[in-house]
């Protein structure tokens, strides 16, 4: 068990030629995920690198009609920015439900989201938001949508010497809304067993014009759920179309038998969440109840 | 071996250390600066007993690499009491007897000091959600809560001018 | 020692005063057992089984040894061998070669995370290195891990044949006690309401923050020291040098503070092998467990297959009750069945009654006791039973238990009468209190349960030692893990009539203090404080002759009043001496005044609670929420009430924690797959309420200030408490423990 | 020596597990010399008895074995029971 390196370059360049030149060096966000695998033994890399030390990577800052939120930005540090919280309250409570505060005061968005986990909380929030995360590397920039980095369960598209730099959210007008509930067996400290990301449109008469609904731990990965997005798309949200929402939302769940969770839980869960984050963006959105 | 040179302020005091560039900040704490009040009770995450604050704000020290210390502030629980006095939670949790074995009482300790230092006026439920990273096995976390809330009615009429 | 020093009127029993070793716990000074270091200390690591079941054919450590800064290394073979011997030092029997073969394994490891090998080297990195250089060639054999599997015919079997069965055919049974008396069936037939139902659990386990950790240093002289915390001390040197075969005397344990235990520390895991790697190497040698050791390696409760019937007249009073359960025994003996035994039923006045219990040896982790060991599992099963029993009587469940409820004088399941027990006062305290008429919202459920613990006495040495300014040291053998420091300079105080603050509380070493039994079956207070009693009463005796000799009168003419020597009669009639002027001239009038009590305690008494438990259940989600929790108990009496208070809390805590969401899971490769705290899920403070508590006193006659021993009692009744508070909640009987999201869910929708 | 031999009760599992029988009559001054000659109608009870058995004199629980048994009646041997 060799100790790996230390490194903390202070430019995007100097972290993507320290991660381009040795496969195994890990960039270093938060190190929530990163330090346990490494504790644990399950990873050995040769080289760890701390992206903390570049002063863009950490805050949340707006350009034009974007928030972008740098990926060391420690997922506490979301609930400072009062503007982010007005506009992407889901996604700022999403990632608050990881781990403790001392977790959530280290851990970061693009941590969670590079880890891989399908149970990773900010992960479905950032979908059913469209976000778009910004990916440094050997080419230069380039940006992806959140829900093309994991692959499977540990696993992510980005290339050798690729890491994420930034996350980025439109402004948002009125009329919109987006939230996020898991389901754990405690009131806090665990792993989602279910998680459901919600963004809603509305119009004025309150007939919903843009829906997206994300699932996290029913599959390999974070599912965007398009069937369930159009099953609300043109309706006042009623009854019958949250029904036909949570019937697309169990149709699109292949989930595992773990310690965590069953089948059958799972697929439960994952309907009766999504109807209640529907609701709660709903209501954000300004819809009548 | 390689090991990583770092210069760090810890409890106030300008502080250097060697270590292996794996090593946790909680490893260099106990073992290299015998500074054994941060407990490891899982060396995950999970258990808050290592709860130090690093910038201000709290963290669990098994989960920061002593190298990121570099050039930051380490606040450690050997740090709360002003020489002999004691901070008001710690009075606190000898008053209401908020500790059994100790063993989670300094993590605690660092962890409410931190949500007074930002909110003199939790709500228990704030209280309950903020020390939630926090496991005690011993108490039920009753002694616990009351501890914290009264210390924070103590902070905030030490803070009001009379 | 047999009546109260007074009734009622203490100066200090049952006060509130902040404890000793308080400042040291609250400012990180206070050293556990994971924060001692010995200079030149080396760092120890132990390779463990990954197989539950295998035979070990053979052990390279070779490239272990060659690599530079390893200074020892060892396996079982280094261990003595010995002659089977049962020994009672930590809780319950054990036999030493069991404990042997449990630090190290001999030539089988019986579940995965057992110790195989382990070495010493110059850091802990290069420890961890060396130990995975060591090769390990296993013969990996079928493992078995539930109950019903390891009694089947095809199972495969643990160990050789139990000691003494050897007329019977080979099986995983450990151990197998019944007691009961009267006619079972034919009360059952008669009954007017007959329930019965099956009960289950997996393991659960004490979840201590604290990992184990210790320091040996061995010298070539055959001398050692061991630096730890334990539940015992002595225990501790007792099964080391028992382990080792070497003189017990040449072993002295320093207690440091413990982190936790619960019963978990009632044993040794690392000392034995840090002894070893420290006389290989010449050097003090540090072992400790990393959570996921912990959790793998140390000894979880049973879980458990319970089945209880139990028949009522109309009127509602008990006929019959039959308990027939099996408890997991892990790899190696272990006791809870017997206190199961005697635990379940024992409550009520049954005149027909069957309790059945046993072991059975699987591979898993040795069972350890866990604060009332073996009393949660069959409480769970019969509080429940009691509960449905009194809806098919239509009765109010709390009438049907107090209707039954044994009393002084009544027997118990062993036969023997119950002493001054409490369990009435109990029931009528939580019929007077307000929380079992508070209104309840929707999805809400209230539930209520009674259990008790038999508690403990025996052997506690306590030296009682005046300083030359008349302040006053108390030395205990007994490790404090909840403030007894504090209760013992309580009840000194009390004895001396002095501030709280003149006297001092340690838990001295095994040299510097005699025997005493560790500090669990909650008994500390009781027995220790009754040596502590005996030690101040001795010394203030001795007070008085000094004061008496100096003032050359009688020594039945000087009293001890408020902190002084008073005579009383005579000449000198008012003269007054204070405990500083005697003892300041002590090198005058005889000597230094002290006094040792050692005595095996007796008189124990058991304590009984009741709980009354709110939940509100998520009925989509099946999420059980505690809403208000109240949890009523006979302290006989309470010494340091906050204390107390805190003993009620943190019992009720673990029972509902083992109520809703822990549980051992084990994957069908026999490996543990929730060894942390992540996925063991213990209550995080969100998860809680306030606990409220009522003490009720119902004092202990033999205990010079009423104690009984409050600890354990507090996690026996939650477990039913929550069960059929979720029953009121949802109409769903909930027979499997935890009661997670997913189960509570499934009951709730059955249909779909 | 008590007046008459005192009754013995043996509980589970000891009754089994040494004796074979639920009941004995056996003479003796003290508890010591009361396990002593219950060692030898169930051998090995002796070696296990400080570790396993508790006793329980005319009902109440009795630990120190010097205890004098005249004007005894009976005493149970049952087991010790631990605690956490």
């Amino acid at each position: 068990m060799p100790s790996p390196a230390f490194h903390a370059p202070d430019t995007v360049e100097g972290v993507v030629a320290l991660l381009s030149g040795d496969p195994t060096a890990r960039p270093l966000g938060g190190g929530t995920d990163l330090i346990v695998q490494m504790r644990s033994g399950r990873i050995a890399p040769s080289a760890v690198v701390d992206i903390k030390r570049i002063a863009s990577l950490s805050g949340v800052r707006r350009e034009g009609d974007v928030f972008v939120i740098g990926a060391a930005t420690p997922c506490t540090a979301l609930k400072d920015n009062a503007d982010l919280c007005a506009a992407w309250p889901g996604v700022v409570e999403a990632a608050n439900l990881i781990g403790s505060v001392q977790v959530r005061n280290r851990a970061t968005m693009a941590g969670n989201l590079c880890n891989a986990s399908p149970a990773a909380d900010s992960v479905p929030a950032l979908v059913a938001a469209e976000a778009i995360c910004v990916v440094a590397g050997p080419a230069g920039m380039r940006e992806v949508a959140v829900q093309d980095i994991p692959v499977s369960p540990g696993r992510t598209s980005l290339a050798s010497g690729e890491f994420v730099v930034e996350f980025r959210l439109p402004v948002r007008g009125a009329l919109e809304g987006d939230a996020y509930l898991r389901s754990i067996p405690r009131t806090e400290m665990d792993i989602a067993v279910v998680g459901v990301g919600a963004n809603l449109r509305i119009d004025d008469e309150g007939t919903c014009t843009a829906a997206r609904i994300a699932l996290g731990a029913v599959a390999p990965t974070v599912v965007l759920v398009e069937a369930a997005g159009a099953a609300l798309v043109g309706t006042k949200l009623d009854e019958e179309a949250l029904s036909a929402m949570v019937e697309a939302v169990k149709a699109a769940c292949a989930p595992i038998d773990d310690k965590r969770g069953t089948v059958a839980y799972r697929k439960a869960m994952a309907g009766v969440l999504a109807k209640r984050t529907v609701r709660i963006a709903a209501q954000r959105a300004g819809a009548k109840a | 071996m390689n090991r990583n040179h770092v210069n760090t302020t810890i409890n106030g005091d300008a502080t250097q250390f060697l270590c292996d560039p794996g090593a946790s900040l909680l490893d260099v704490l106990r073992d290299a600066l015998h500074l054994t009040g941060s407990k490891e009770g899982c060396g995950s995450g999970d258990c808050g007993a290592c709860t130090v604050q690093l910038d201000g704000e709290m963290v669990c020290s098994c989960l920061v690499l002593a190298a990121e210390a570099e050039g930051r502030t380490v606040a450690t629980i050997e740090g709360v009491a002003e020489g002999s006095v004691l901070h008001p939670v710690q009075q606190k949790f000898l008053e209401h007897a908020a500790l059994q074995c100790g063993f989670c009482t300094p993590g605690f300790i660092v962890a409410a000091k931190s949500l007074l230092d930002r909110n003199p006026n939790p709500t228990e439920t704030e209280v309950r959600y903020w020390l939630a990273g926090n496991l005690c096995r011993c108490t039920g976390y009753d002694k616990i809560v009351r501890a914290v809330m009264d210390a924070a009615a103590e902070l905030r009429q030490e803070r009001t001018p009379a | 020692m047999n009546a109260p020093d007074k009734i009622e009127t203490f100066r200090h029993i049952g006060t509130r005063p902040v404890r000793p070793d308080g400042v040291d716990k609250v400012t990180g000074k206070a050293l556990y057992g994971t924060d001692f270091k010995a200079p030149g200390m080396l760092w120890g690591a132990i390779l463990r089984s990954p197989h539950p079941h295998a035979r070990i054919l053979s052990i390279d450590t070779r490239a272990a040894e060659k690599l530079a800064g390893v200074k020892a290394v060892a396996t079982g073979r280094d261990l003595p061998t010995l002659e089977s011997l049962v020994m009672h030092v930590g809780e319950g029997a054990s036999d030493i070669v069991d404990v042997s073969h449990n630090c190290l394994a001999f030539d089988k490891v019986l579940y995965e995370g057992h110790p195989v090998a382990a070495v010493a080297a110059t850091t802990p990195e290069l420890a961890r290195e060396a130990a995975v250089l060591i090769s390990v060639e296993y013969e990996v054999l079928p493992h078995v891990l539930g109950l019903d599997e390891a009694l089947a015919d095809d199972a495969p079997l643990i160990r050789e044949p139990a000691r003494g069965r050897s007329d019977e055919k080979p099986s995983n049974i450990a151990m197998d006690v019944t007691m009961g008396r009267g006619d079972v069936e034919a009360a059952l037939s008669g009954a007017a309401a007959v329930v019965e139902g099956r009960y289950t659990m997996e393991p659960v386990h004490q979840g201590y923050i604290e990992p184990h950790a210790c320091v040996a240093s061995w010298n070539g002289d055959g001398q050692a020291q061991i630096w730890c915390s334990s539940q015992g001390h002595f225990m501790v040197r007792s099964l080391t040098a028992s382990v080792l075969a070497i003189p017990q005397s040449d072993i002295r344990v320093t207690p440091l503070e413990i982190g936790g235990g619960f019963g978990g520390k009632t044993t040794v895991y690392l000392e034995p092998v840090a002894m070893i790697l420290s006389r290989k190497s010449g050097r003090p040698v540090r072992l400790g467990m990393s959570r996921e050791d912990v959790f793998r390696a140390t000894g979880p409760a049973p879980g458990a297959i319970i089945d209880v019937r139990l028949g009522a007249d109309a009127d509602g009073t008990l006929v019959a009750a039959e308990v027939t359960f099996k408890y997991h025994s892990g790899a190696f003996a272990a006791n809870d069945a017997g206190a199961g035994v005697s635990s379940a039923i024992g409550h009520y006045r049954i005149a027909n009654t069957r309790v059945s219990g046993i072991e059975v040896l699987c591979n898993r982790p040795a069972a350890k006791a866990y604060r009332a060991p073996g009393a949660p599992q069959v409480n769970f099963a019969v509080e429940s039973a009691i509960d449905e029993l009194a809806i098919k009587l239509g009765m109010d469940p709390l009438e049907l238990r107090m209707k039954n409820a044994a009393m002084p004088g009544d027997l118990q399941t062993s036969g023997l009468p119950w002493g001054e027990i409490g369990w009435v006062q109990c029931l009528e305290a939580a019929k007077a209190h307000p929380h079992l008429s508070a209104p309840l919202g929707p999805n809400q459920g209230r539930g209520i349960a009674g259990g008790y613990w038999g508690n403990y006495g025996g052997p506690s040495t306590v030296n009682l030692s005046v300083a030359e300014d008349g302040t006053f040291t108390v030395a205990t053998g007994s490790p404090d893990i909840g403030g007894s420091r504090a209760s013992m300079a309580i009840m000194a105080a009390e004895v001396l009539e002095v501030p709280y603050e003149q006297v001092r509380c340690v838990v001295a070493d095994t040299a510097s203090i005699g025997l005493s039994f560790v500090t669990g079956g909650s008994r500390t207070t009781f027995a220790t404080g009754m040596a502590t009693v005996e030690a101040a009463r001795e010394v203030k005796r001795l007070l008085c002759e000094r004061a008496a000799r100096t003032w050359q009168v009688p020594a039945e003419d000087v009293e001890w009043r408020e902190g002084n020597a008073v005579c009383t009669s005579g000449e000198k009639l008012g003269s007054k001496m204070s405990a500083g002027e005697i003892a300041g001239s002590s090198i005058h009038s005889g000597g230094p005044i002290t006094a040792t009590s050692a005595l095996s305690a007796q008189g124990w008494l058991p304590g009984f609670g009741f709980h009354i438990c709110d939940v509100e259940v998520d009925q989509e989600t099946g999420h059980v929420s505690i809403v208000r929790y109240t949890a009523v108990q006979d302290v006989g009496r309470a010494i340091h009430a906050d204390y107390v208070e805190g003993q009620i809390q943190g019992g009720v805590a673990q029972g509902i924690g083992w109520a809703l969401n822990e549980t051992y899971i084990y994957n069908g490769e026999g490996k543990l797959e929730n060894p942390g705290f992540l996925d063991y899920r213990m209550p995080v403070t969100s998860d809680m309420p306030m606990i409220d508590t009522v003490m009720v006193e119902v004092p202990n006659p033999v205990h010079p200030y009423g104690v009984k021993g409050v600890g354990e009692v507090p996690i026996v009744p939650p477990l039913a408490a929550v069960a059929n508070a979720v029953h009121a909640a949802t109409g769903k009987r909930m027979r499997s423990l935890p009661m997670s999201p997913d189960k509570v869910h499934a009951a709730l929708h059955a249909e779909s | 020596m008590s007046a008459s031999p005192l009754r013995i009760v043996i509980m589970p599992p000891f009754d089994k597990e040494f004796f074979g029988v639920e009941r004995l009559s056996i003479d003796a001054g003290n508890l010591f010399e009361l396990i002593e000659k219950l060692d030898a109608q169930g051998p090995g009870f002796a070696k296990i008895a400080r570790a396993r058995v508790h006793l329980a004199v005319d009902g109440v629980l009795e630990t120190d074995w010097t205890r004098l048994l005249a004007d005894v009646r009976e005493v149970i041997v049952l087991p010790r029971v631990g605690g956490g």
